[in-house]
């Protein structure tokens, strides 16, 4: 057991248990606040995966973008009177048995399958190998997701914006 | 044993299955919405561990990256949406919103 | 008359029809009924310009170069890569022995109904148009020698049908509209695929060598056409052929309709408007055995022959148990209903016994039903648009009050009971010749027999509760025929009666082609049967 | 990567490239033109239409598009070839119509002035169909996707205030991200054995040895999840009725035609692609031997025809009905793809051909009665037969091409799927697609019934389509009979776009 | 004159079409012209003539040998199956035909010109011609006939001129519940006839008697076998069974009376009931030992039968039925016995003598007013006295009292069944011949007796009644002088010394292998005969002989006493006779009830069929019906669960399987809660379950 592998449990124990808590929690907020340490803990693995930028990104667009997201939907979905916003759950019994069985299947897959593997290499920086690659051959895609962001803009700002015609009805 | 591509392909999976078990079994539409951000990280925690125990070049990372950035797009309209239901039913329960079935 | 499209003008003729009738305006009804009863009878000319240049001594059957009136060019044809080969339909008219019948009946029939047609007062444009689709298809059907063309038709009278039951009908007409369009086309699907079937297992040597594979229904009779490994060829030794033949037999059966796929017939006929139940006794019915006679008989010669009791048996159960059910009937369409069911009976009767004199039965037999049914549901009409009721028990003595009308009543119910000197007699009685012949089916032939005695019991028994005994009072105020009726009655009187005189004139047109289905069926055959 | 390759790759993507700037400029003119919308739906009218001359210039034109230059991947992101030319003229054509729908939308017409908006997020679910159908690369594959999918959320729920559009939109939205959550972690697996995202190369790979096939068939499983929501295909159907139903008329028929080609282009251009070995001389595909895809197929084509069919019996709303019977059609189509050759796929083509005509037309109609009367329920359709009898013949034709009835094109399209069928041997199946054609019946019928059969009430509107509507059905309702009757055009133009380029 | 075959054949088509032609003008323009009745008379009694003509023509120079003309109705060319066909039709003259063309023509125009008078009023007078003109028609046509097919269909004919003329007062529910009865009843006896018919002509490839006949000599039997033949002529005779009215199918000739009595004189008397008497004749030749027993033992039961009921029958009409029946029975087992010459002759002499009676009871019922029942008559031999003249005439001639017609053809009958007795041991067919001769004579005196004699029951109709018009009465008189011996033959005990027996009516020689006959039968080829007619062995000559007085002295015998017996009862009152009946009151009602049998049909064969047809229609409607649309149940459970179900979708939805679609369609409709969870869950198990069929290993 090396450090890295002392990291490693680390930032999984993180992962799995905030997610598990994501997920289980009755409380909206905690809820929201857990997923911010699964994002930690997930950009934590990225670093040991030597994926150094993704690993920022994850933290800029995720815990700073989609996390506030979500915390604004909480907040505004609900009428802030405490911080303790509870919800309920449904399809317990067929969603454990479901995800038991699909955890299952998953475990077997990942520890049956003979993955081609090779000698890790030192991490180096990936940004300018990602920059490269993102300009040459994927420029199609770097562009198609500009699209998509654009629409998203369009979708999100024409479903919110308040309309006057409209809230008159 | 060693950290190596199973550990990290496990973790996935259990994020992955918390994530299916998140969006089957809360009711707020936000929690739901969390669920799939959880399968989201899981697939790029798999292209990411592919690619560097793979040897795979920069691909998965590049991926990884698209991938985050559609989950923000997708987050954006999804809450935009969610909005929406709030103004129109008061609540967002998904279970309650089933005026469309037979 | 070589070269003039007779068919297609004889066949598309409703269509321009139905077309002149669609720009006519909606309250202009009389113009649009004066439209169609000169379209139908147009073609009832034309059937008889046909009639008259018939050539009778030549047989058709398998034998393209000897149908009449051909006409025949390349519809869809599509070629250029390898694997699919080249695939051609055809537009291929012809009428030999077997459908000249059939094309002269749907003439004749489609007329009368027109007459009979003319008190319709609910939605007369959209009416007329829809009856000449249908009698597109009708007339389509008979002669049509391409598989899909074929088709095409049959599929074709489906819809118009069923807008015809459904909106014209009676009390339950959606109940029997639909029954009647599920059924079809529970019949119809498995046709298809047969179809398909067939158009994979035979090719048709092109005027440039190549073979390729065909829907031309001529083509598909001769067994030397078959390729080495088609599904339903008889080269292949895996081959479907035989549960083709029954999947086609069933698409054919519910037609006839035969035991036990005929309980769509009489929730049709009651509900449907008089004309309707002409048309569908009348002509609708006679595709099924058509085609029997056209397709599943010189395609499949082997399995027909293999299977030629359970046909008669059916024939015999249709005959026996039509009868019998009409008996008990106490609505009088019903019982006619009933009685179609029995007399198609004897069709397949004479089919099965795959002799000359039995097919000719059978075909005559097609004919005389299609007028006699015909007549029978004119009656029906009448008393039904005076009276407003269908109950036996609900007439009586009428015979008194409409004599004229019970004149023709009783040359039409004698017709049915099979007297000789009127059309019915002569083909059953070959029928029964022709099946009696055949050691295989002579006891059920002898079974069927009972079906005269049980035919007369029926008629008679309606024709004394309506028509005999003292006057119902509350009829003393029926009109008896006026003009119009009049008009419908004489002619099918006039052929019930000429036919049962001088049958030579029917049977001599179908006589060449029958005895060549016959002899292309047998020798086709390598394995007899005992009795042959 | 040159910059002749560039060149070539956007020559090759010119439609795509086209209306992405139609799509800017549409947004422009939406923010330019504040009051009058009327340049704004000019410009998406001409949008299309330009962009489907682009698309006819470059018919024949075919090729890899952005490849990545070594020699092992110089298969590109982008595969453009006639088969993909065939669906998007598909998903061209319905664009057109649905545009045009959308003028004459009562339900649109409250939100007159977000109709930039519309006509925007309607230019992306056409990109994104566009990538969809001639994307390479899985990853594309799911942006695409996703670009679509993210149009067609916020489309769903467009009539914000309406409540079962809101409703539509949002179970639209979690169903799609659900599944193509499923699908990409799919992706995620199959990146894992094969290191590459690219199905050409993929397929080179998975033909070696030592490729575990749970884990492949558990990765194929969950991409199809993905694919086969968006082809609404059993078991991933269940968003179907709802959101057909909850949403805008103009956009159900869109999804039901538009969006379920793209899907299917993609289904089969990843099978062909991915696991055929070879074509042989026969047109059969010989599928590598990893995964039985045949059996999948069988079985989910017959559950989800049956399972649409059945459904559909029930329902009283045409919305949703159409949304079952779609369904069942998603079934029969997937006939054409299970016999995994070059008949099957010609049968599909056509098919499609056909069921863009007819589907769009039965939506059409539904909307325009709809307009009139505001429900699409079909208790009200009553006596409409004898009031609006050019609609109701219409919707007639219609579903009656539908169920496959000749002299109607649906028969034709019908007809080359039980071809197929039959060629491959399926006798089995294709006695049970045919019972479920009878099936189909009833509740078309059903339709014809309420039209027709049963006696107008006194309120039973008249309704009157004006010009431009009359033309619309007319250009849907007239070639349904004519294909019917003459097929060839589209039998032969369909053979000309049997080409995948491939292995 | 000189006669040609084709000039006799000619005339008989003549002759045969011009009752039809009388038919149709009557049809068409009976109405509007009025007297037009008196056309269709006319054309009958041209007819007679003419056929007066050809009987003579006939007789004079081609009596030993048939003229036969035929032309081909049907061609099938060269059919593959079953070889050649052609059907042809044709006319076939020979002396028991030409005959009958003057019986039937004398008969028919007798009663056309007695329906002048008698049908006077009648609203459908010119319809009545009509028929009348239809049936003379088929009738000449059974008699022309060459082969069996036209004989069928010309049978059919009269079976449907019969039916139209019994149910002429159709207003009458009686008279239209008899007429179908009757033709339904035929029918019975037409499904043997045709059936027999098909295995002859399938055997024989004809339906020309003599060329069916000519293979049969030559061996060739049907399938090969004896029993087959048997089957073909007792099949055959089936016909006969109906159309003569034989037990069991004997019920419908009674209820006949319904019809006008014209037309019970001229159909249920002389002609149309003799048909089948004319057709066992014509295949005679053709009828092996055993079917002619059976038809021997039908005949003397039928003849017992009837004349048993006739005692007691109390309905003028009905009595004469009876009697008829009976006397037809006489006939049939004449032929079954073999006395082929004298059954025939009983054909003609019956005939006469019937209708006569028949007319004349038709004079008493016009003059009491369409009174019927002879307990209300009586004393009526005043007012009509040349009714009852011709009436006693005719029951002294169907008594078999000497010096009149029936006293010969009678006494040849009872001769031929003592020789059958002795022959072959069956006395019980002798027995019954004689008994029913005692019987008869009781009865018809009973009858004479009862409406003549004595004094009138009815005061009223009796003072009203009067003698009939001249046209009523003249073919009273012509019958009953056709009821003297004289006509046959110049001595009054010897029937065949005279030239109806003598020389145009012989018995023909059987064509069957002699195995398959009586050896009676068998000719004897060895020595000439004197009596060269009858071409059975020497031996039935010999006992034929033996047998001619005994049979007369004890038909004389029996035949008187049953006119003693009458008298005694009824003239006379030496015994009452209600008394009589009280004791014997179970077999009095058996004979009044004619023996039950009509209610024995109507409880087995017409009840059981109706019950079978009901409970058919029944398994139609709900299980054929209900197989294909699924059960009742499924049904209701289907559109309980959902009220949405459209009834008419339901129905015809389960025109398949209502209980696939519908639970499919619930289960379906359940999944599809609305609940987007709900959703997500079928997806991760579909893939689960996805992942499981199709897993590669």
């Amino acid at each position: 057991m090396n450090y890295f592998d002392i990291i490693f449990y680390l930032f999984a124990i993180i992962t799995v248990v905030s997610a598990f808590i994501v997920v289980t929690t009755r409380n909206i907020v905690y809820s929201a606040y857990s997923l911010l340490l699964t994002l930690f803990g997930i950009s934590g693995i990225y670093v040991l995966l030597g994926a150094d930028f993704l690993a920022v990104v994850q933290i800029m667009v995720y815990v700073g973008g989609i996390l506030i997201l979500l915390l604004f939907g909480v907040m505004l979905t609900n009428k802030i009177t405490s911080v303790d916003i509870r919800t309920g759950t449904i399809h317990l019994l067929p969603a454990a048995v479901g995800s038991g069985i699909l955890l299952g299947i998953l475990w077997a897959v990942m520890t049956w399958t003979d993955w081609k593997t090779y000698d890790t290499q030192i991490p180096s920086t990936t940004i300018f190998g990602l920059g490269k690659i993102l300009i040459t051959n994927y420029v199609l895609i770097f562009e198609l997701l500009a699209l998509l962001l654009l629409i998203a803009l369009i979708g999100a700002a024409s479903i919110a914006r308040r309309e006057e015609t409209e809230e008159n009805n | 044993m060693h950290v190596g591509l199973t550990h990290f392909l496990i973790v996935s999976a259990i994020l992955f299955t918390l994530g299916i078990y998140g969006i089957v079994t809360r009711k707020n539409a936000v929690m739901v919405l969390m669920g799939i951000e959880l399968i989201l990280n899981a697939a790029n925690i798999n292209f990411v561990a592919f690619a560097r125990y793979g040897n795979f070049g920069l691909g998965g990372q590049v991926i990884a990256l698209f991938i985050i950035i559609l989950a923000a797009a997708e987050a954006a309209i999804a809450l935009a949406i969610v909005l929406n239901i709030y103004k129109t039913f008061s609540n967002v329960n998904v279970d309650e919103i089933d005026k469309l079935k037979e | 008359m070589v070269g003039f499209p007779i068919l297609s003008l004889i066949t598309f003729l409703p269509i321009a029809g139905m077309i002149i009738i669609l720009f006519l305006p909606k309250d202009k009804q009389n113009s649009i009924r004066y439209t169609t009863l000169a379209i139908t009878a147009l073609q009832v000319v034309l059937a008889i310009i046909l009639m008259s240049n018939y050539n009778y001594s030549a047989a058709g059957v398998f034998e393209e170069k000897s149908f009449q009136f051909i006409e025949k060019f390349r519809w869809i044809e599509i070629s250029g890569i390898s694997w699919l080969g080249t695939v051609k339909i055809d537009y291929f008219l012809g009428i030999d022995g077997i459908s000249m019948p059939m094309v002269l009946l749907t003439a004749i029939i489609s007329f009368i109904a027109t007459i009979s047609s003319w008190n319709i007062e609910k939605s007369v444009k959209g009416y007329f148009a829809l009856f000449l689709l249908l009698d597109t298809g009708m007339m389509g059907v008979f002669v049509a020698l391409d598989f899909f063309l074929f088709y095409i038709f049959w599929e074709l009278m489906l819809l118009p049908m069923y807008f015809l039951i459904g909106i014209w009908g009676g009390p339950r007409k959606e109940y029997a509209a639909i029954k009647f369009f599920i059924y079809t086309l529970f019949g119809s699907v498995f046709m298809l695929l047969v179809m398909i079937g067939l158009y994979f297992s035979a090719t048709e040597s092109l005027a440039d060598g190549s073979k390729v594979f065909t829907f031309n229904l001529l083509a598909l009779m001769n067994q030397s056409n078959f390729t080495p490994d088609g599904i339903l060829s008889p080269f292949n030794p895996h081959n479907l052929r035989f549960i083709a033949y029954l999947a086609l037999f069933v698409g054919f059966a519910i037609k006839i309709p035969m035991f036990p796929f005929h309980t769509w017939l009489p929730d049709a006929h009651v509900e449907a408007p008089t004309p309707i139940s002409v048309i569908l006794a009348g002509v609708l019915l006679k595709m099924g055995t058509y085609g029997i006679l056209r397709i599943s008989y010189p395609i499949f010669p082997e399995i027909t022959k293999d299977l030629i009791w359970y046909i008669a048996l059916f024939g015999m159960i249709n005959i026996i148990y039509g009868a019998l059910v009409a008996l008990a009937q106490k609505d009088f369409k019903k019982l006619i209903a009933y009685s179609s069911i029995s007399h198609m009976g004897y069709v397949l009767l004479g089919m099965a016994s795959l002799t000359s004199t039995g097919i000719n039965g059978a075909i005559l037999q097609m004919f005389n039903h299609g007028t006699i049914t015909a007549m029978l549901f004119l009656i029906v009409g009448v008393v039904y648009d005076r009276a407003h009721t269908r109950g036996i028990y609900d007439f009586g003595g009428l015979a008194t009050q409409m004599p004229v009308y019970s004149g023709f009543v009783t040359v039409a119910f004698f017709a049915a009971i099979g007297l000789p000197g009127l059309s019915g007699f002569i083909s059953e009685a070959l029928v029964f010749v022709g099946a009696f012949s055949i050691n295989l089916i002579r006891v059920l032939t002898i079974i069927s027999t009972l079906g005269i005695l049980l035919g007369a019991g029926y008629m008679l028994w309606t024709l004394q509760r309506i028509f005999l005994g003292p006057l119902n009072e509350k009829w003393t105020s029926l009109p008896d025929l006026d003009k119009r009726e009049y008009f419908m009655f004489v002619p099918l009187s006039m052929i019930i009666i000429f036919l049962g005189v001088y049958p030579s004139a029917m049977l001599d047109i179908m006589n060449a082609s029958v005895n060549t289905l016959v002899n292309f069926i047998h020798s086709n055959v390598s394995t007899t049967l005992s009795g042959f | 990567m040159e910059m002749t390759n560039l060149y070539q790759s956007l020559n090759l993507i010119l439609p795509e490239l086209v209306l992405s700037a139609v799509l800017v400029i549409l947004v422009a003119a939406d923010l330019i033109y504040h009051n009058n919308k009327a340049p704004v739906k000019f410009v998406a009218l001409s949008g299309i239409v330009v962009s489907f001359f682009f698309l006819l210039f470059n018919f024949d034109n075919s090729g890899f598009a952005f490849t990545f230059g070594n020699t092992i991947r110089n298969f590109g992101l982008v595969t453009v070839d006639n088969f993909g030319h065939f669906f998007k003229l598909i998903v061209l054509i319905s664009s057109f119509f649905v545009v045009i729908f959308s003028f004459s939308s009562i339900e649109l017409k409250e939100a007159e002035n977000r109709i930039g908006e519309y006509f925007a997020l309607i230019y992306g679910m056409i990109i994104g169909m566009f990538f969809m159908i001639s994307a390479s690369d899985l990853i594309l594959v799911y942006l695409s996707m996703e670009l679509l999918s993210l149009s067609s959320y916020v489309l769903a729920g467009f009539l914000k205030l309406r409540e079962r559009n809101s409703e539509a939109s949002l179970k639209y939205l979690i169903y799609g991200a659900v599944s193509s959550g499923l699908m990409l972690f799919g992706i995620s697996i199959l990146y894992g054995m094969t290191g590459s995202t690219n199905l050409y190369v993929i397929n080179s790979l998975i033909q070696g040895p030592n490729i575990n096939l749970l884990t492949l068939s558990f990765a194929l499983i969950l991409i199809f999840a993905g694919i086969g929501y968006k082809i609404s295909s059993a078991p991933f159907h269940f968003w179907t009725p709802d959101v057909y139903e909850g949403a805008p008329v103009t956009i159900t028929a869109f999804l039901s035609v538009a969006s379920k080609a793209a899907g299917f282009a993609l289904l089969i251009r990843f099978i062909k692609t991915t696991f055929v070995s070879y074509t042989d001389a026969n047109g059969a595909w010989n599928l590598i031997n990893v995964f039985d895809w045949q059996s999948v197929l069988i079985a989910i084509s017959i559950l989800t025809m049956t399972l649409g069919n059945f459904s559909a019996l029930w329902q009283d709303n045409m919305k949703r009905m159409l949304a079952y019977s779609s369904i069942a059609h998603a079934g029969y189509m997937m006939l054409g793809i299970l016999v995994l050759s070059n008949q099957g796929l010609l049968a599909v083509l056509i098919y499609f051909a056909f069921y863009l005509l007819m589907n769009l037309g039965a939506f059409l109609v539904v909307m325009l009665i709809a307009n009139k009367i505001g429900t699409e329920d079909i208790n009200s359709y009553n006596g409409l037969g004898y009031t609006s009898p050019f609609l109701s013949v219409s919707l007639a034709i219609f579903l009656v091409s539908l169920t496959g009835i000749p002299p109607t094109a649906g028969f034709i399209g019908k007809l080359y799927l039980f071809i197929a069928l039959v060629d491959a041997k399926m006798i089995a199946v294709a006695v049970i697609a045919l019972l479920n054609t009878v099936v189909s019946l009833y509740y078309y019928i059903r339709v014809l019934k309420h039209m027709y059969l049963i006696k107008t009430e006194p309120d039973t509107p008249v309704i009157k389509p004006n010009f431009i509507e009359t033309l619309i059905v007319l250009a849907l309702a007239v070639p349904v009979i004519l294909f019917g009757i003459y097929f060839q055009p589209v039998v032969d133009f369909a053979k000309s776009c049997l080409v995948i380029l491939g292995m | 004159m000189i006669m040609t075959e084709s000039l006799l054949v000619n005339l008989s088509v003549v002759v045969l079409f011009l009752p039809l032609l009388g038919f149709a003008t009557l049809i068409f323009f009976g109405k509007k012209i009025p007297k037009l009745y008196l056309f269709e008379v006319g054309i009958l009694f041209g007819a007679l003539i003419l056929s007066i003509i050809i009987m003579y023509g006939k007789l004079t120079y081609f009596i030993d040998s048939d003229i036969v003309s035929k032309f081909r109705w049907i061609s099938f060319s060269a059919a593959p199956l079953p070889g050649y066909l052609n059907i042809e039709l044709g006319i076939k003259l020979d002396n028991i035909a030409v005959i009958m063309l003057v019986v039937v023509n004398i008969i028919s125009s007798l009663v056309h010109l007695y329906s002048i008078e008698y049908m006077h009023g009648d609203k459908r007078y010119s319809r009545y011609f009509a028929y009348l003109g239809i049936f003379t028609f088929s009738m000449l046509g059974i008699v022309l006939t060459d082969n069996i097919l036209m004989m069928y269909i010309f049978w059919e004919l009269v079976g449907l001129s019969s039916y139209l003329l019994i149910g002429f007062w159709f207003e009458k529910k009686s008279a239209a519940d008899a007429s179908k009865k009757a033709f339904i009843v035929n029918r019975v006896g037409d499904i043997g006839m045709f059936v027999g018919i098909l295995i002859l002509f399938f055997n024989y490839n004809t339906f020309s008697f003599d060329s069916i006949f000519e293979k049969i000599s030559a061996g060739l039997l049907p399938f090969g076998s004896e029993a087959w033949l048997t089957a073909a002529g007792i099949l055959v005779f089936m016909g006969a069974v109906g159309k003569s009215a034989q037990f069991p199918l004997h019920v419908w000739l009674p209820d006949a009376m319904e019809g006008p009595t014209p037309v019970s004189a001229l159909i249920h008397a002389a002609t149309m009931v003799a048909a089948g008497v004319y057709l066992v004749a014509r295949i005679f030749v053709m009828l092996t030992a055993d079917a002619m027993l059976v038809i021997a033992v039908i005949g003397a039961f039928t003849s017992f039968i009837a004349a048993t009921i006739a005692i007691t029958q109390t309905d003028i009409k009905k009595v004469l039925a009876y009697s008829t029946i009976s006397q037809l029975g006489y006939m049939i087992m004449s032929l079954g016995v073999g006395a082929y010459a004298f059954a025939f002759f009983h054909l003609v002499t019956h005939a006469f003598f019937k209708a006569c009676l028949f007319l004349g009871s038709g004079s008493v019922i016009h003059a009491m007013h369409h009174e019927q029942d002879i307990r209300n008559m009586g004393g009526l031999r005043k007012k009509l006295p040349i009714t009852y003249l011709t009436f006693l005439i005719s029951t002294l001639a169907i008594s078999g009292v000497p010096l009149t017609s029936g006293f010969l053809s009678k006494d040849g009958i009872l001769a031929g069944t003592l020789v059958f007795g002795k022959l072959t041991g069956h006395w019980l067919i002798p027995f019954f011949g004689f008994t029913v001769a005692a019987l008869t004579a009781f009865y018809m005196f009973r009858l004479v007796i009862l409406t003549f004699h004595g004094e009138p029951r009815d005061r009223h109709k009796y003072d009203h009644a009067h003698e009939s018009p001249f046209v009523m009465v003249a073919p009273l008189a012509v019958l009953a002088t056709l009821s003297i011996f004289i006509f046959y033959t110049p001595n009054p005990i010897a029937p065949d010394a005279g030239w109806f027996l003598g020389n145009w009516v012989k018995t023909p020689e059987q064509v069957t292998p002699h195995t398959t006959r009586f050896d009676f039968m068998i000719p004897t080829e060895t020595e000439s005969h004197v009596h060269s007619e009858i071409v059975n062995s020497e031996l039935y000559t010999e006992t034929m002989h033996w047998a001619h007085y005994p049979a007369m002295i004890m038909s004389i015998l029996l035949g008187g006493l049953g006119i003693l017996i009458a008298f005694v009862f009824y003239q006379w009152r030496k015994i009452d006779i209600d008394k009589l009946t009280e004791k014997i009151k179970p077999v009095y009602n058996f004979s009044l009830n004619k023996w039950y049998i009509d209610e024995l049909y109507e409880i087995t064969f017409i009840g059981q069929t109706l019950n079978f047809s009901k409970a058919l229609a029944w398994f139609d409607n709900n299980i054929i019906d209900g197989i294909v649309n699924g059960s009742a149940y499924v049904t209701r459970y289907a559109s309980k669960l959902s009220g949405l179900f459209d009834i008419y979708v339901v129905d015809g939805l389960v025109n398949f399987s209502a209980f696939f679609s519908g639970f499919l369609g619930l289960t379906f409709k359940k999944l599809q809660t609305g609940k987007v969870q709900t959703y997500v869950v079928l997806v991760v198990f579909s893939v689960i379950i996805l992942l499981f069929f199709f897993k590669p290993f």
